[in-house]
């Protein structure tokens, strides 16, 4: 008998996610409902009582916000993707693609009244983890007044897109499917924290049809799916323990 | 026009639903709050106003949380609506409805209150004096000359209940077939890169819908008006 | 069958002090000039006004009385208020206007007869699927006065009802209000500036000058006195006198009657001998002669007595003249009102016997009223 | 100086067929029973109604002419229109009200001292500062009067605008309007149902029924007209004469009026000897006799002749009674309202010369009114 | 209370001017537009009204996307704008206000056309014949008697617009003391873990602010009402 498995997963997996659960239904013949809405909102929901079985963050604060309210399964939590962070600019940009280091000065690519959108630092995934590459290759000072904060990933594409913000700090998988914007530069692993989006069960939901989801999203089926969409897994092989955190 | 798919008319079909029942359920409940509000002796007025206008004055995202802290499982209401009547609101279509309801409500107080407002007191004299009690009055008198505001009221409230993304995300998420309205929806594609078509299918049903809402409530006080001036 | 009211009220420059008491079925005039007060004591009868002092009944029952603190709602007073401006409901059809208050009589609707009867006198019958705003001014107070007799209520309280309408209409109108009157015995209130319908309708009279009752009395006795000052003007004066239908010409040309031993024609009235009439007389009406006149179209020839002469306005004198035996018809008198320049051509003087000479079609017979 | 008006109009049950032609100032009366369509009528003349066909030319300007596609808007017609209901402005003070139309009068507005002598008159002057929805009946009639003669229009449409008042301000109200008509040679279109106020006002009178103007013509004709039979009720039969002053009485008591060659004695009339001035003599008031009375109050005892016998109403006859000769003073004549019962007393048959005998008292002379 | 951060005293003023700008430019459109909507005889009325609906019905976000494609540097107003105006909305707080003004443009249309309709159109004739042209009659008797609608319908705008969220940032981005306003502020700090009670103070604030529209439309509403009875 077909039983049915909630998810909330960040609005950025969208696509992605809607893929997996058809792959899913096919391969196993359970369901995936998927609630799809911010990070934040998505645990403040969880915390209010919601009834996800599923939680896929696009960071590790609100992961580790449930987890300190021990809503979390023990022991099912893991990393189950990875991404990098890409500097782009509309398509009629006279800038080229270049290599991003300490030295590159891009305040100097950006004119006195030109904007960078980036999501919003204070709380948006990417934007946090754009904070930390600026911080550590010491633009952030400089970057900072010329911020557009978006409050999601693909808001700050969309002003990169519509040529409002002339530079734009977003995920790889997002810049790859997108139109009208070019990628001029990667930001180097080591500028911020690992960009990782952990999934977990939710404590009292441990049933098997949910055990069975997290191992499928973990599985080589799943990953295969991902990676359509720009996703890559963490380095290390998600069969063995230390990807758990 | 293409025709829809699944997933659009269910968004279609909850997102009127949704709104249609918030907008009815509150109806009774802005009238009486307009009336109170429209008899300026009444003390906690201002209280009152301040109160029914929060969710306009909060942004919508603030007033989902609200309601999360609220009627969630563990929130007050919500875990005494759990236990006694066994309702769960939050995740579920009534507690879109309910968050569309609180967003939309000050609209119809606003409108009832004027239209209210402006009713000759006098008529209520010439009423009373031929017999007609408080209720009488309400149901012979009060309602039916306030009725171009409780249309222009309702159908401001269904218009924005449709629009409703902020409170019922954060309320009630968006779960297909469940909270996912237009709104949730359009949001929803556009987080998917390359769904802009997707994302305009979707508005235009929206605005479709809420032509739909318009041109009824248009039609609707045509008649009244005309009957007034036959 | 009675209405008390002693009320005292202050608002803005009116300052509101009435008292009257009417204990008989009938109609009272309630008389005063713009802005002295009448809708505002009609107001706190109904309970529309919450007066600062004093009491109310009505048929007996304390509506108000501010010690005993009753105040009774005005849709719980069953009074009848036709109010100045018609007041309809917009939003209703004329039909359903005029059966508003009659749908919410529960204890002595109105058959559905006398209803039809009233819409029919009214001359409304064809606007009944109307709304109110389009209709004409006089059809707007028509449909006004038809919601408030519909009702059947206890008292009626009439703020100028007939101000709005022809003649011809007023003249229906009234003789369906002499019949309430008459057979439903009703307290009704009745504010007008018009001296043929008070003299024609009312039993009593109040008048009402800047908030205060001034005078108040019999109908008989108020039209006569000359000495409420600030009236002059207002009304005619004349007399109104109680008489008894006596005959009837064979070919019901004219009536006979008969009033303080004196014998009165006046035009035809639809009523059995022995019965009571009111016949209004005003002073302007009545010519003196100190022969008897003969081959005269006047009918009524009576020998009165001067009783008293008095300057009413420049040139104009107001004599008295008294009717039959002085002490056995105490005030029983007829006023003529004549130019002092005739006075002085007829050297007429107090105590002389003189003949008054009344036109029969200017003596209105009352409550059938022909020529009014 | 005149008014024509020739429209069509059909709206629901009413349909309007009016044509009227006043070229002349003065007063012209609108009369016909509730409902006929008097308020429509004015109302094309204003502008706020648009008639189906016709045309409508006001002192010699053509405001709407619908073949020629005229119609201008009401605010270029510089009428002066006094609603039926006062229609004052609810969020404007009384003084506002009052002012409204002659701050936007920028032709000839009224001097501010004629401002004042119209509040004045109107007695309005107390209520300056406050807001209309609280005052009396008849305050709000006044204000509304007086912002229309504060506007200085160049026609006036008046719609019953004294029927909420008491009769010392009504008198007061039309000296001024006699003045107006007078003075300023306004046309004045007047609708009433008080025929003392078409008597004493009116120039013309244009009879409405059922919405088609059905008589017109001067008042001194309409009034004796006894075959407007739709009328019958309506008004009082009775004529107006033109006469003229011959000389007053040394003390001031009364006036002596010469009309077509017989001497009539009214109340005194503070008018120059040669002045002419208007007599209304109601049929009512005419009494005929058959031998010359002796010793009689009543002053006037005109030698006439009966030129008809018309029953007016079940027993009571209109004797229309020719004075002087029939060919040189055609038309001028009185009516006499009396019983069938005298009739057959007296004798009377046309052809006869009997007296007609009329107080002083029931003299109207205007436009000074003493009594009315 | 504890004193304002500097954060949230930018944030409240910010708010504050957006609002009553948004309000304040808007009304004289939202006039003239309820005025045209009353007028039963215009025959694009719901075309109109449907256009006035529009942001109600669509969900913030997608009218804030729509704002960017019209009104940014490529858009055809925004270009337009940029060359010969100089001016750019994207980033600023004027964007801001805009973007508020279009956002609750249709609470005053409602509002002021449902006291337009309400007035007696007689008072419209007797100020005809008093001389007053269709100008006069606007500002002597329009604009007056509907006064208690335009102050209705402003005051709720003046709400929303401090509510605003969606729309703002995504036509305008979050740009700290540029278009940060006091919703932006609640949502960066409920999306905080932790940010609850910055998130409540900033919510006070809006109240507060909120409060103070309301009580001063209040007051007006009370004296115009008791100077119509005086
Ligand atoms: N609530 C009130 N506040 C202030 N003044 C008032 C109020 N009610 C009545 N008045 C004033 O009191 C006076 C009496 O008003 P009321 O309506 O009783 O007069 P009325 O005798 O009916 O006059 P009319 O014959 O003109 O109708 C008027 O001058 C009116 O302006
Ligand atoms: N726009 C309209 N639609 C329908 N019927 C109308 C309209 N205007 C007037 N009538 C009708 O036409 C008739 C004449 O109306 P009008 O107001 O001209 O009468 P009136 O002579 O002024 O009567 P009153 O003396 O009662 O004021 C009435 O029966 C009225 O109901
Ligand atoms: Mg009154
Ligand atoms: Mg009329």
């Amino acid at each position: 008998r077909a039983s049915t498995v909630t998810v909330f997963a960040a609005a950025s997996l969208t696509d992605a996610m809607t893929a997996i659960a058809q792959s899913f239904a096919a391969a196993t013949g359970d369901r995936l409902r998927l609630s799809f809405a911010a990070s934040s909102t998505l645990a403040r929901q969880i915390a209010a009582g919601a009834p996800a079985d599923l939680y896929i963050s696009a960071n590790r604060r609100w992961m580790s916000w449930l987890a300190w309210r021990t809503l979390l399964a023990p022991d099912s939590r893991h990393d189950l993707l990875t991404n990098d962070l890409v500097l782009i600019a509309p398509l009629d940009s006279p800038l080229g693609s270049f290599d991003m280091t300490a030295k590159t000065d891009l305040a100097g690519l950006l004119g006195d009244r030109d904007y960078i959108a980036v999501g919003d630092p204070d709380h948006v995934p990417a934007g946090i983890y754009a904070k930390q590459a600026l911080e550590s290759l010491g633009q952030w000072k400089t970057i900072e007044p010329h911020l557009a904060r978006a409050d999601n990933v693909r808001a700050a594409l969309a002003l990169v897109e519509r040529g409002e913000a002339s530079l734009g700090i977003v995920y790889k998988t997002d810049a790859a499917i997108a139109r009208d914007i070019k990628v001029l530069a990667s930001f180097p692993r080591d500028s911020h924290s690992p960009i990782a989006y952990p999934v977990a069960l939710i404590r009292g939901h441990e049933t098997p049809a949910s055990i069975q989801c997290l191992t499928w999203l973990l599985g080589d089926e799943a990953g295969a799916i991902f990676s359509r969409y720009g996703f890559e897994r963490p380095a290390t092989d998600p069969k063995r323990g230390d990807r758990k955190k | 026009m293409i025709a829809l798919t699944p997933a659009e008319s269910e968004a279609l079909l909850l997102s009127l639903r949704i709104s249609a029942v918030a907008v009815v359920c509150a109806l009774p409940f802005a009238i009486l709050t307009a009336m109170l509000l429209a008899q300026t002796r009444f003390a906690g007025g201002i209280l009152l106003d301040a109160l029914v206008h929060l969710p306009l004055i909060l942004p919508p995202v603030a007033m989902g949380y609200l309601l999360l802290v609220v009627f969630g499982v563990h929130g007050p209401l919500g875990a005494w609506l759990l236990k006694t009547l066994n309702i769960r609101l939050v995740f579920s279509w009534t507690g879109a409805a309910l968050a569309s309801a609180i967003v939309s409500f000050p609209f119809q107080v606003r409108a009832i209150r004027l239209a209210l407002e402006q009713i000759d007191l006098k008529l209520y004299h010439a009423a009373a004096t031929l017999g007609a009690g408080p209720l009488g009055r309400l149901f012979s008198l009060t309602l039916p000359l306030a009725l171009p505001g409780i249309i222009a009221g309702a159908i401001t409230a269904f218009v924005a209940s449709l629009g409703e993304f902020g409170a019922i995300i954060t309320f009630v998420s968006n779960v297909p077939g469940e909270t996912r309205t237009l709104p949730l929806a359009i949001y929803t594609a556009i987080q998917t890169p390359g769904g802009e078509l997707a994302a305009a299918r979707l508005a235009a049903l929206s605005i479709a819908l809420g032509l739909a809402g318009l041109l009824s409530a248009e039609f609707v006080m045509r008649r009244i008006r005309q009957r007034a001036r036959a | 069958m009675s209405l008390a009211v002693d009320i005292r009220h202050r608002v803005d420059r009116l300052v509101l002090d009435a008292a009257f008491d009417i204990r008989a079925p009938g109609i009272t005039a309630l008389f005063g000039p713009s802005g002295s007060g009448k809708t505002t004591i009609i107001n706190a009868i109904a309970g529309l006004l919450r007066p600062d002092r004093g009491r109310i009944a009505i048929n007996g029952r304390t509506v108000f009385d501010r010690d005993r603190r009753i105040d009774l709602a005005p849709s719980k007073r069953r009074v009848g208020y036709v109010f100045q401006d018609a007041r309809l409901f917009p939003h209703l059809t004329v039909k359903a206007n005029l059966f508003y208050g009659h749908k919410r009589n529960h204890n002595s609707p109105l058959s559905p007869s006398a209803c039809a009867g009233i819409i029919e006198m009214l001359g409304i019958g064809a606007l009944l699927s109307h709304r109110p705003n389009l209709l004409s001014g006089g059809e707007k107070q028509r449909v006004a006065l038809g919601r408030t007799l519909l009702a059947n209520p206890e008292i009626l309280l009439f703020d100028e009802p007939l101000s709005a309408l022809d003649r011809a209409r007023k003249n229906e109108i009234m003789l369906y209000l002499e019949g309430l009157r008459d057979a439903r015995r009703l307290p009704i209130l009745y504010v007008t500036h018009a001296i043929d319908e008070v003299a024609r309708l009312a039993d009593r009279m109040v008048v009402i000058e800047a908030g205060r009752t001034l005078a108040g009395g019999s109908v008989f006795d108020m039209l006569g006195r000359t000495d409420l000052k600030p009236l002059a003007g207002q009304f005619d004066t004349g007399t109104v006198l109680l008489a008894e239908v006596a005959g009837h010409h064979p070919e019901g040309q004219v009536s006979f009657l008969e009033c303080a031993g004196q014998r009165l024609v006046a035009p035809h009235l639809d009523k059995n001998s022995g019965s009571p009439v009111r016949l209004h007389i005003r002073a302007r009406d009545v010519m003196i002669a100190r022969d008897t006149p003969t081959n005269i179209s006047a009918n009524n020839i009576l020998t009165v007595k001067v009783a008293d002469i008095v300057e009413n306005k420049s040139g104009v004198l107001d004599v008295t003249l008294a009717l039959g035996d002085a002490t056995r018809d105490k005030g029983r008198a007829i006023h003529a009102l004549i130019t002092a320049y005739s006075a002085t051509r007829l050297g007429l003087a107090i105590g002389q016997n003189v003949y008054a000479i009344i036109k029969s079609v200017t003596v209105d017979g009352y409550p059938t009223g022909l020529v009014c």
